[in-house]
Order: C-alpha cells, then structure tokens, then sequence
C-alpha cells in the first residue's frame, strides 16, 4: 500500500528535476516545460496535503494554480513567438537584456 | 567672552557660508575674508594673552547636543591647542597676504571653511565633535586641490581625500564602539574624552582602538608607511592648500595622538612608545634622505616636512619633559618656518610657472630681499641657531639622548640631513647662473605677509622662554607618569 | 519535440495521482487544460514556428550542466526527502472525499474573492497575449 | 665676578654694524645709492668698537685678574636644563678676545683695501661682522649653549663667505662642503652636550657649575661626552677626518681666508677643548686620542702641502698641520701651550694669509705659485712680511712660532708618548720645506713668464706691518725658564696644565733637535727650488700626494653617492614601487573586484535562477544541518 510520503518524494522529485531543467538548458521550450513541471510537482504535493488532512483548501489552491500556470502559458508561449520571429533562436542566452552595457576595457 | 572658542571656530565657517550666498564681486569677498581672519587673529591673541598658565583645560564650554548619544558640544584648550589655534590664527591672515592677486572667489571661501574645521578640531573634546571637524577641513581641501591645483589633479585630490577618509573612517568606528563600550560599562551613551578615558579594556580591544586611532592620524601626519599620497598632492596641490597641509594638518595629526590617543590609551601609548620612537627616527632619516634627490621644489620640502614631523612623533612619544616641550616647540616653529618657505615657493611659482630646480637660478642677482628671506626661512628649517628650529631641535635631541643614548644620536642626525638637502636648494635655486628671464622682488604684500612670520621664528629662537613658559605645565602632565611607568 | 510528448505523459501521470488522491475535479482539470490544452498549445507553436536544427540553442555543456546542476540540488532533495521519510503517514484511504460538489462548495464560499480574481488575472492574459501577439506595424 | 654689560657691547657692536649694513644695502638695492663711505664707516666702526671694549675689559682684567659677568636673559628656563643668554670673560676668553679682536679689526682694515672695488663690497662687511659677532659670543659664552650657537653661527658665516663669489657653483659647492662637514661635526657636538645636560642639567649648565659637578659623571660616560664634544672640534677645526673642506674653503675672499680659516674660527675647537679643560684633564684616553688625531692630520696635512701649487691651498693645508700641533698639545694636556700656539698662529698666518692676497692682488687674482716667480725685486717689502711668517711657521728662531711650538714638541717629548713626538717633528720638518717651497717659488726662483704688476696698496701694507710685528714678537710673552722667561703666560692662563720635569741638558738636545730638523726642511727646499720651479718625485708617494691620497674621491665613494643612491632608491623603488604601488593595488582592487561582481549581473535569468537555488540549497543545508 502506497502511503503518502511517497506523494511527496515524487513531488520532491519532480520540483527538483525542474529545477535542473531550468537552470541547465538553454532551449527556452524545455525552460517553460520546466517551469511547468514544477507547478506540478506543487500542485501534486498540495493535493497530498489536502488528503492528509482532509481538507479541501489544498485542492482549491491547486486550482488556482492551474489556472494561473493557464494563464503563464498563454503568455509565454505568444512571447515564445515574438522572440523567435525576432531572434531566429530558441536559446536563452541570447536575450541578455536585462545586462548592462559592457565596459570597453 | 567665556564663548571665544565657539567665536573662533564659528566666526570663519559661517562668514564663508554668508559671503558664498552673497552675491558679491570677488574683490569684496577677498576684503571681507582677510577682515574675518585678522579679526580671528585679534580673538586669539586676546585669548593667547589670558591664556593662564596652567595644565588644565580653559575657556571650556560644554553644551548637550544630542542627549540621547551623549554627545555633546564641548570645546576646551590647553596649552598644546594653544599652539595650534595660534598658529592657524597667525598663519591664515599673510596666507591671504601672500595671495592678494588671486581672483577666485572659492579659493577664499574654502581657506574660511579650513580654518574653522581646524580651529574646531583642535579645540572639541568630544569625539564626535572632533570627527565632524576633522572631516570639515578635509572637503575644502579636496575643492582647493581639484579646482585651483595643477597637472594631475583630479586625481591627486581625489586619491588624498579617499586615502584620509579611509583612515578617519576606521577612527569613526573606534570613536562609535568607544561610545558604545561607555554606554556598556557605565549605562549611558557618552562621546566626551572626559568619560571616555575612564574606561578599561583587554588588552586586544584597546590595542584595535588605538591603532584605529593612529592609523587615521598617521594617515594625515603623515608617518612612514603612509605618505605616499604627499608628495604627489603637494605637487599637484595651490599653494594655500599646502601651506595648510604642512604647517596646519600635518600638525593636528600630531595634536591628535596627544590628544585623544595618550588620554584614551594611556597605558598602551606607554607600552609601544619604543615602537613609535623608532618608526619617528625611521621616518626622519628616510624622508631626510628621500628629500636629497628630489629636484622639484614642493615635493622637496613635503619630504622635508615629513621628515620634522617624524621627529616631533619621536618626540612626543619619547614621553619625557623635554621631548614634549620640544615636540611642542617644533610643531610652532615648524609650522611658521614650512608656512613661510611654501608661500615663497607659491610666489616663485607666480613669477615663473615652474618648481623644478633645473630651471630656477641665481635668484639672488634679480631678487635680494626675497633670496634673504627664503635662505632664513630654509635655514630656520634646518634649526640654525637664533631660529625657533634649533631651540626645538636642542630639546628634541635632549630629550631623545634622556630615552635612550642610541636613539638620542639618531635624532642628532637630523642636524645633519635638513642641511643636504637644504643647502642643495640654496645653491641650486638662489645661487648659480642666472636661469630666469626676470625675477621680481617681493611685492608689498608678499613683504608683509612673511615678515611677521620671519620676526616670530626668530623671536622664538631668542627668547624661547617666554614661549614656552605657556606650554610647561602641558608638557609635566606626563612627567609623574613616567616615573610611574618606568621610562 | 519528444521531451514535449513525454512531458504530457508526465502530466497525465500526475492527473492520474490526483485521481488516486481523491481530486477527481482536479484530474479533469489536469487532462483537460494541462494535458489537452497547455501541451497541445506547445505542440502547436512548435510547428507554427516551423523550428529547423539550427534554430535551436546550440548545447556542448548539456549534460556536464545538468550533472553539475543534480549534484548541486541533491542536497536539497535529499535533505527534504529525508524529512518526508522521517515523517509517519497514514496510508491512503479511499472514501468519498474531494467530490466535485465539495470542492464547487469550498471555492464558491470561501475563495469567491480570489476566483474573481483568477477570472480577471485570465483577462488580463489574454488581452496581453493578443497585444504581444499582433503585429507590430513598425517594425513589419 | 663684574656684572660688566661691556661684553655685550662688544658682540653687539659688530652685530648691529652687521645688521645695519643689511638693511642699508637692502634697502638701497643698487649700490649707487649709498656712497661706499658708509659702509667703511659701518663696517670697520663695528669691530673698532669691539677691539676698544675689548682692549678696557682686558686691562682691566689684567690688573686685577677678576673675571667678567654680564646675563642679558634667561634664554631657556625649564625645570633641570636652565640656560641665560648670559657672557663671561675669564683668562682663557681675554687670551681668545686679545688676538680675535686685534686680529680682527686689523683683517678688517685689509678687507677694505682688498674689497674696495668689488660691487658686494656691502654684504662682505655684513657677513665679516656677523661672523666676529658670532665669534666674540663664542669666546665668551658663559654656557655650552651660548658656545654652540656661536659656534654655529661661525659655521654659518664660514658657509656664506666662501660662497661669497657665488656666480660660481664650484665656490657654492665648496661653501656647502664646508658647512655640511662642519654640520658633522656639530652633531657630535651637540650629542655631547645633550648627554652633558642630561646628567648635569640640574646642577647648573655655565661652565663653573659644570665644572664644579663633572665628578658626578661616570667615567666611561665622560669619556663618551669627551669624545663627541671632541667631534665638534674635528670638524671646526678641520682635523681628520672631517678636515676636506678647508682647503676647498679657500674658495673665499682672501681676507676671509686669512681671518676665519686660519686665525679665529678653525682654533675654536681648540678653544672649546680648552674650555672644556676640566672634562678633557679627567678622561686621558680621550686626550690621547685627540693627541694622536692632531698628530696624524698634522702629518697629513704637511705631506699633502707639500705638492700643491694654489698659494691659498698651501696656507690652508698648513692651517691644518698647526692645527694638529694644537690638539696634540691641548690633547696630552698642554692647554696653554694650546692656546700659546693658537695665539702666535693667529699672527703669523694671518700674516701669510694677507701676504698671499697681496700678490694675489697684484698679479691680477692668480694663485698658481708655478706661474709666479722672482718676485722679491719687484715687492720687497711683501718678500719680507712673507719671510717673516714663513721663518716664524718654521719654527726657527727668534720668531713667534718657534717659543710656541718648542714648547708643545717639548711637552710631547716629556709627557712620553713619542710616536706623537715623532710624527710632530716630522710634521716640523715638512712644515718649513713646503713653506719655503712657497716662498721660493714665488720670490725666488726663476720665472718664465713676464708679469704684469698692478700697484700695491698701502693699507694692505700697513696691516702687513702691523701683523708682522705680532709675528715677531707675540713668543715673547711666553718665554720659558730656558731661555730666562718664567712662561708668563702659561701662568696667567692658569689652566690646569700637566707638567713633566725636563732637565736642561734635555731641553737644550730637544731645541737643537727641533731646530736642526726644520732648517734641514730649509735646506731641501732651498737646495732644490732655488734653481728650479719643478717639483723633485717624491718616488711612489708622489701621485697620491699630488692628488690629496684621494681622500675627497674615497668620501665621495664612500658618503655622497650612497647617500644620492639611497635618496632616490627610497622615492623611485620604495616610495613609488613598494609602498604606493601595494595601496594602489588596494584601491584598484576594488576596481577590478566590481568588474568581477559586475559579471554576476550578466541579465541571462538562467544565472539568476542559478544563484536562487544556490540559496536555497544554502539555506536548505544550513536547516537541515542545525
């Protein structure tokens, strides 16, 4: 029989392979996933918690986050295309934007 | 008159502060600044002649400023501040004297903003009051050097003024943890020498202290390992700059350790007096032999400068009655002798544009008046007999040979290495070939502003015991103690 | 484009514990919007953008990134998996709970607010993916 | 004691003479202004005024034998170091005051004639006047300190006067020479008495108090005392080691020569050994010492004049070499036939001095005695003044030298140390070949060149006159038992000699020794140079004879150019490489550090996200860990 500590070593799991996800590839569509990925490992640890204690609110929040990563999504992916229409590229190290100007010396 | 100290340090910052709102023409301001001055002269040569003589602080004033940290408003003087109120005091009017041709309306609104941080300086016997004054006189500095120096300026104000923060910064923090430690051992907050000396402390924290203390002073002083910023920013600096910086700063550095270091740190300044006899003999002889070589003039005499300094900290620190008195003795006279011999560089850079000796010569064909009075002033460094110099010197070297014979024959060598550079000057620049195409004699004004400097240092040299008749009773303070610490 | 298939396997895994958690509003949404709508969406603009070989980030450091990465968070993780374990937990236990009629219950009375605010948050996505989305006249 | 404010007028009356010289020139800035007349009158009034307050003190302290007292001030007044500016007139200073001021106005007269033409005519007779200032307070400082401040400030006017012809940088050089070793001196001196006053300074610092209390020194501190102080007078008066600068000081008017580097300031150091009779009497290796000092730079000094051909040079080389003959005295405890000889020097070589800027003068300002010659027909009268002091510089009979310097080889020989007495007499010996060299080189022997003469003056002859009289007859005042005399003077001095007996048969062998060994000088130089101008070799002391024994250059080697090394090793390495470069690299630091930081701030978001988890784990580890 499962219990669920295994819910959360799985969600633990799961936040943490986003993390590497997110921080080692430079492919902006595995950064989203990633991202992604991690709401979902909260949202899966949330859900346990609203099993352990019986109560509701977990699965409300995890709600809400579902409909907010909705909302993310959409927005990235219309920037996703905004950039590459104007980069020809997928890779996040090109947009350094937020650098400020180099020293000449 | 019980607030002549206030008087003497308010007097000169805020007529700056009225003269820069006014919307005058330079000329005015020049009048106005130089009436300030010599009305500040006539406060202190009143408070000179009430001064008694005795070893306690006088004219004291104490205000609570800021109740909630115990600082307060409280200035005092006593016969080492006496030296040098008087020497700002006499000094700032011919410094103004010296310059009459200059038409730039900062210039004598930053020297007014000097003299009252210096004058402030010397007389708080708060520690936060000290500070704030000793960051006061630094700013104006900074603006002489960055608006009316030459060739690298820029950086060399910026580099003197980072270099000297960076020690006063350090002093700040013992300052605040002083206060905190009173606040600590006693209950409430205090920055007043008065209390602060009362405290104890393991050895390790004082010594942090007080080498945060020395640090800053050295820094501005300067001792040995920390004048590299000083020839640099005596070149660079305007002559009413240096004239501050040498006869003037240089000098409160050394009022300073007296000060606040030997009050504070009794016990420790005692304990490392040998450390700091050393590194004084050190410096002398260094910066003496550094000065042989150098062939531009005010970098020169900065290493001349450097090198008395090192020995009035010889001096002080050899903790003896006659060292003291001539540590004294020297800082006055050293004062009157460096101001003098830089306004005479300032007027030698007026006339030609150039302080390297290569291109000075036979000054003395062209210029008699002034070759006199730059030879006496440039004997009196080296403490030629008659001059303030050697009566300072003689105690300064007796005083030396009572700590310790070695160290004693040390300090003698400075009869030795002012002159090899001295001497080198007056044959390089007065005498020789004529190199100049026209020298001109002291103007009026010039005249006027050194002789008083120059009947003063000899006054001094002939009847030093009226002079130091005033400093006796300072210079015994720590007469009983060296007998206590075994010196 | 296969890290992209396998993430919907993923999600729908996860849809799949919801279920088994009790969440049966929850594993709708989570096939629904996630599976069907978020993923398919990717999908889509993948092929939209018609993405060749070397349009995509050019990676050397990938894996030596991702190990260096895993040996950085392996702390974290197994600092927190180590605290589930050393917890007690009940096993799980399939009665009705987290019906959709409980769930409607709990986020029309208590979370009206923030599902208003949800709704507006969607709103305002929207117009601002439009915004982004449209051309720009000058810069075509 | 005689409370007598006439001794300050003495040093006051050339003082302000000084002074107001200055300020007249000064204020008149071209010299057409003011007629020369009032300089003379303000130049030679000063030291006339001297010598007639000088000349009333002397009788009447000749009469009742009562020193002087005069305080002006209290000078410095602290607690165990009391100075006065106060004066005092005793035997030895009357003995000092009695040729200083007599010599004195008489080389003054001379300057006059010798400077009358010269445009700085005015600031000579400032400097002369400030310097016999300087030398009166010398004599008669009543305290070490009074002492040093005259002795500096002869050193000082030394230093200006032989600067005085500054438009050259060789006389400038020479001045600064002059002034830095005399500085050497001083710092000896000084040293001294700073560790005089340390021990005695509660007891009183006028030299009867000092005297009275120099038993409570140890003795090995007195003899460090004795030697520093023995230092100063190295330098003063120009004995080994530190003597170099005083044949480059004849770079000065001849008249300058003549008064301060040979008749006043260079005896000041054996004056101030004199005085300070009671500390040198007790500490006999010191005196030794002194003695051998003396006795070597006598020798030296005599080996080195013997090749040189600048007249002036000659002279100050046998300034030097009498010199040394007075410290061997002073030192092995002779002190009145110091003094003796001081005083009889003061006369003879003020004498040659003059006599050597008389022919200067007349031969147009040349000083190469190779390039003079028979010039005895042509100014016999300065042929005779010059015979006179050479014969008395020789030591011959019956001239002033000779009683003086009899007297110090005899107490040489008495007192036993006859490595000293050797080299005295070979040093007498030497002495009248190279002065006879000189005097037959420029009168004698043949000279090649015909000569333009330019008149004499005859204010330098009658100056000449005058001194060649005191050359003559000033050994008279201190004829010794041998010869019927009971050493007057010696007695009237009344410093605590050290006596040795000598028989008379002893005395009378020494005499004709001592006279047998200079007139053997005589004969060399007159065997040689009678005929000839050339030097005869000396075989392999030649060349370093010729060239001084290379001592100048071995200073320069050793002293000057380590010393310009070091200063600008010390500003270009130390100051500017170590000490600076290590606080700009502080402060560049910081510099570089914010280019680092600043690329942490590189704008990609994955870094950021790199450092967020970096946190996290930090934090995560730091509560897993507590």
């Amino acid at each position: 029989m499962i219990d669920i500590g295994s819910f959360f070593i799985l969600g633990i799991l799961l936040f943490s392979i986003g993390i590497v996800g997110i921080i080692s590839r430079r492919n902006i569509f595995v950064m989203y996933m990633s991202v992604e990925l991690m709401l979902n490992a909260v949202n899966l640890i949330l859900v346990a918690l609203s099993h352990h204690y019986e109560d509701l609110n977990g699965q409300v929040m995890a709600i809400m986050i579902i409909a907010i990563a909705a909302a993310e999504a959409s927005i990235f992916l219309a920037l996703f295309v905004m950039l590459f229409k104007n980069a020809h590229s997928l890779d996040a190290n090109f947009f350094e934007l937020l650098a400020q100007e180099k020293h000449n010396d | 008159m019980e607030n002549i100290l206030s008087l003497l340090i308010f007097i000169p910052i805020s007529s700056a502060i009225l003269l820069f709102l006014l919307p005058l023409e330079v000329k005015y301001i020049r009048y106005a600044s130089f009436i300030v001055t010599l009305f500040t002269t006539v406060l202190s040569l009143w408070m000179f002649h009430n001064f008694q003589v005795s070893a306690n602080m006088q004219f004291i004033e104490e205000y609570a400023w800021i109740k909630e940290y115990g600082i307060s408003y409280h200035v005092g003087i006593d016969g080492i501040s006496l030296i040098i109120i008087m020497m700002t005091n006499l000094i700032m009017p011919l410094l103004y004297l010296s310059f009459w041709h200059l038409n730039r309306k900062g210039y004598w609104l930053n020297l007014l903003i000097v003299q009252g941080g210096l004058t402030g300086a010397a007389l708080s016997l708060d520690l936060i009051l000290f500070y704030l004054f000793w960051e006061t006189m630094l700013l104006p500095i900074f603006f002489l050097i960055g608006l009316f120096g030459r060739e690298n300026k820029n950086f060399m104000s910026m580099k003197f003024t980072l270099y000297t923060i960076f020690g006063s910064l350090l002093m700040l923090l013992a300052i605040l943890y002083l206060g905190h430690a009173h606040h600590l051992q006693v209950g409430v907050w205090s920055f007043s020498i008065t209390d602060l000396h009362l405290l104890s402390f393991d050895t390790q924290t004082s010594l942090l202290l007080f080498s945060a203390f020395i640090f800053a002073f050295s820094i501005k002083i300067p001792l040995f390992p920390f004048h590299t910023w000083l020839p640099q920013t005596y070149r660079a600096a305007p002559t009413g700059a240096i004239v501050i910086m040498s006869a003037l700063m240089a000098k409160l550095g050394v009022y300073a350790i007296w000060r606040f270091v030997f009050t504070l740190f009794e016990e420790l300044s005692f304990k490392s007096s040998y450390f700091f006899v050393l590194l004084g003999l050190f410096g002398m002889i260094y910066f003496g032999i550094a000065a042989i070589k150098q062939r531009e003039l005010k970098k020169l005499f900065a290493y001349s400068s450097a090198s008395h300094l090192s020995l009035v900290i010889m001096g002080i620190f050899a903790f003896n009655y006659y060292a003291h008195l001539g540590a004294f003795y020297m800082i006055a006279s050293h004062a009157l002798s460096s101001a003098a011999l830089f306004m005479m560089l300032g007027m030698i850079y007026k006339r030609t544009q150039s302080l390297h000796i290569s291109t000075l010569g036979g000054i003395v064909h062209q210029a008699p008046v002034f070759s006199v009075f730059f030879a006496f002033f440039a004997l009196s460094i080296v403490g030629i007999p008659l001059t303030g110099g050697f009566v300072s010197e003689l105690l300064l070297i007796v005083g030396a040979f009572k700590y310790n014979i070695i160290l004693g024959f040390i300090s003698a060598t400075t009869l030795l290495i002012a002159i090899l550079f001295v001497f080198n000057v007056m044959q390089k620049v007065l005498y020789g070939k004529i190199r100049l195409a026209s020298f001109e004699d002291l103007r009026l004004y010039e005249f006027l502003s050194i002789i008083p400097l120059a009947l003063l240092i000899l006054a001094m040299g002939i009847f030093p015991s009226y002079f130091l008749q005033k400093l006796k009773p300072t210079a015994q303070q720590y007469i009983q103690k060296e007998v206590i610490h075994g010196q | 484009m296969n890290s992209a298939l396998s993430f919907i396997v993923t999600l729908l895994s996860i849809a799949g514990l919801f279920a088994l958690l009790g969440g049966s509003f929850l594993f709708l949404v989570q096939v629904i919007i996630y599976a069907g709508a978020v993923v398919t969406l990717i999908l889509f603009i993948i092929m939209f953008l018609n993405i060749k070989e070397e349009n995509l980030p050019h990676e050397p450091y990938k894996t030596r990134w991702i190990l260096f990465m895993s040996l950085l968070i392996s702390p974290f993780t197994a600092i927190l998996i180590s605290t589930v374990n050393s917890m007690h937990f009940s096993p799980l236990h399939l009665e009705n709970f987290g019906s959709i009629k409980d769930v409607g219950m709990e986020l029309f009375t208590q979370w009206v607010l923030p599902f208003e605010m949800i709704s507006i948050l969607l709103l305002i996505a929207l117009i601002g993916v439009v915004i982004l989305a449209k051309k720009e006249k000058g810069h075509d | 004691m005689i409370e007598s404010s006439l001794l300050g007028w003495i040093i006051g009356s050339v003082f302000f003479s000084s002074v107001f010289i200055m300020l007249t020139s000064l204020y008149a800035k071209d010299n057409d202004d003011i007629p020369q007349s009032i300089y003379t009158l303000l130049g030679l009034g000063g030291p006339a005024i001297s010598l007639l307050f000088s000349a009333m003190l002397m009788l009447e302290f000749y009469q009742d034998a009562n020193p002087f007292y005069f305080k002006a001030f209290s000078w410095l007044d602290i607690e165990g170091f009391k100075v006065d500016a106060a004066l005092m007139l005793d035997a030895l200073g009357v003995a000092m005051l009695s040729f200083v001021s007599f010599v004195g106005f008489i080389i003054h007269l001379y300057a006059h004639a010798y400077m009358k033409d010269d445009p700085s005519y005015a600031r000579f007779f400032a400097w002369f006047n400030l310097f016999m200032a300087s030398m009166f307070l010398l004599i008669l400082a009543d305290n070490p300190i009074m002492l040093f401040i005259g002795w500096e400030g002869v050193g000082l006017c030394s230093y200006l006067l032989i600067s005085f012809y500054f438009e050259s940088e060789e006389n400038v050089e020479a001045g600064n020479k002059a002034f830095i070793l005399n500085r050497i001196g001083d710092f000896g001196f000084l040293s001294g008495l700073a560790l005089l006053f340390i021990y005695l300074g509660n007891t009183g610092l006028d030299f009867a108090s000092l005297e009275a209390n120099i038993h409570l020194i140890k003795p090995s501190t007195l003899n460090l005392i004795a030697f520093l102080l023995f230092v100063g007078a190295m330098g003063k008066s120009a004995q080994i080691p530190l003597y170099i600068w005083l044949p480059d000081a004849m770079a000065g008017p001849t008249p300058v020569s003549a008064l301060i580097h040979a008749a006043t300031m260079v005896t000041a150091g054996v004056y101030m050994v004199a005085r300070f009779h009671f500390l040198y009497a007790i500490t006999e290796e010191i005196g030794l010492f002194i003695a051998y000092v003396g006795a070597f730079s006598a020798l030296l000094a005599a080996l080195i004049a013997m090749r040189q051909d600048d007249i002036k040079k000659i002279l100050a080389y046998s300034t030097m070499s009498q010199l040394g003959y007075m410290f061997m005295a002073v030192g092995l405890g002779a002190y009145s036939y110091g003094i003796f000889h001081v005083f009889t020097h003061a006369f003879f070589k003020a004498l040659l001095f003059m006599g050597a800027g008389a022919i200067i003068l007349v031969l147009h300002h040349e000083q190469d005695i190779k390039k003079m010659g028979a010039l005895k027909h042509k100014m016999p009268f300065i042929f005779a003044m010059m015979l006179i002091a050479t014969l008395s510089i020789s030591g011959l009979p019956p001239f002033s030298g000779f009683f003086s310097k009899d007297a110090i080889l005899n107490h040489l020989f008495a007192s036993g140390n006859y490595p000293i007495f050797t080299m005295a007499l070979l040093t007498a010996g030497l002495t009248s070949y190279y002065m006879f060299r000189l005097l037959l080189l420029v009168f004698i022997s043949p000279s090649s060149k015909e000569q333009h003469l330019l008149p004499q003056n005859k204010l330098i002859n009658i100056t000449l006159l005058i001194l060649s009289i005191g050359a003559i007859f000033a050994g008279l005042i201190n004829l010794p038992a041998f010869f019927g005399g009971n050493e007057n003077y010696s007695l009237w001095l009344n410093l605590p000699d050290a006596h040795f007996h000598l028989s008379h048969s002893t005395e009378f062998i020494l005499l004709s020794v001592n006279i047998t060994v200079a007139l053997s000088g005589v004969y060399f130089a007159f065997s040689h140079y009678r005929q000839s101008s050339k030097d005869p070799s000396l075989g392999f002391l030649d060349k370093p004879i010729k060239n001084k024994f290379y001592i100048d250059e071995f200073y320069v080697m050793i002293f000057v150019k380590p010393l310009a090394w070091l200063s600008v090793f010390f500003v270009k390495v130390v100051d500017e490489k170590i000490i600076d470069a290590f606080i700009h690299k502080i402060s560049f630091g910081y510099q570089r550090l914010s280019y680092y930081s600043d690329n942490v701030q590189n704008g990609n978001v994955r870094y950021y996200a790199l450092y967020m988890s970096v946190g996290i784990v930090c934090i995560f580890v730091y509560l897993g860990v507590s």
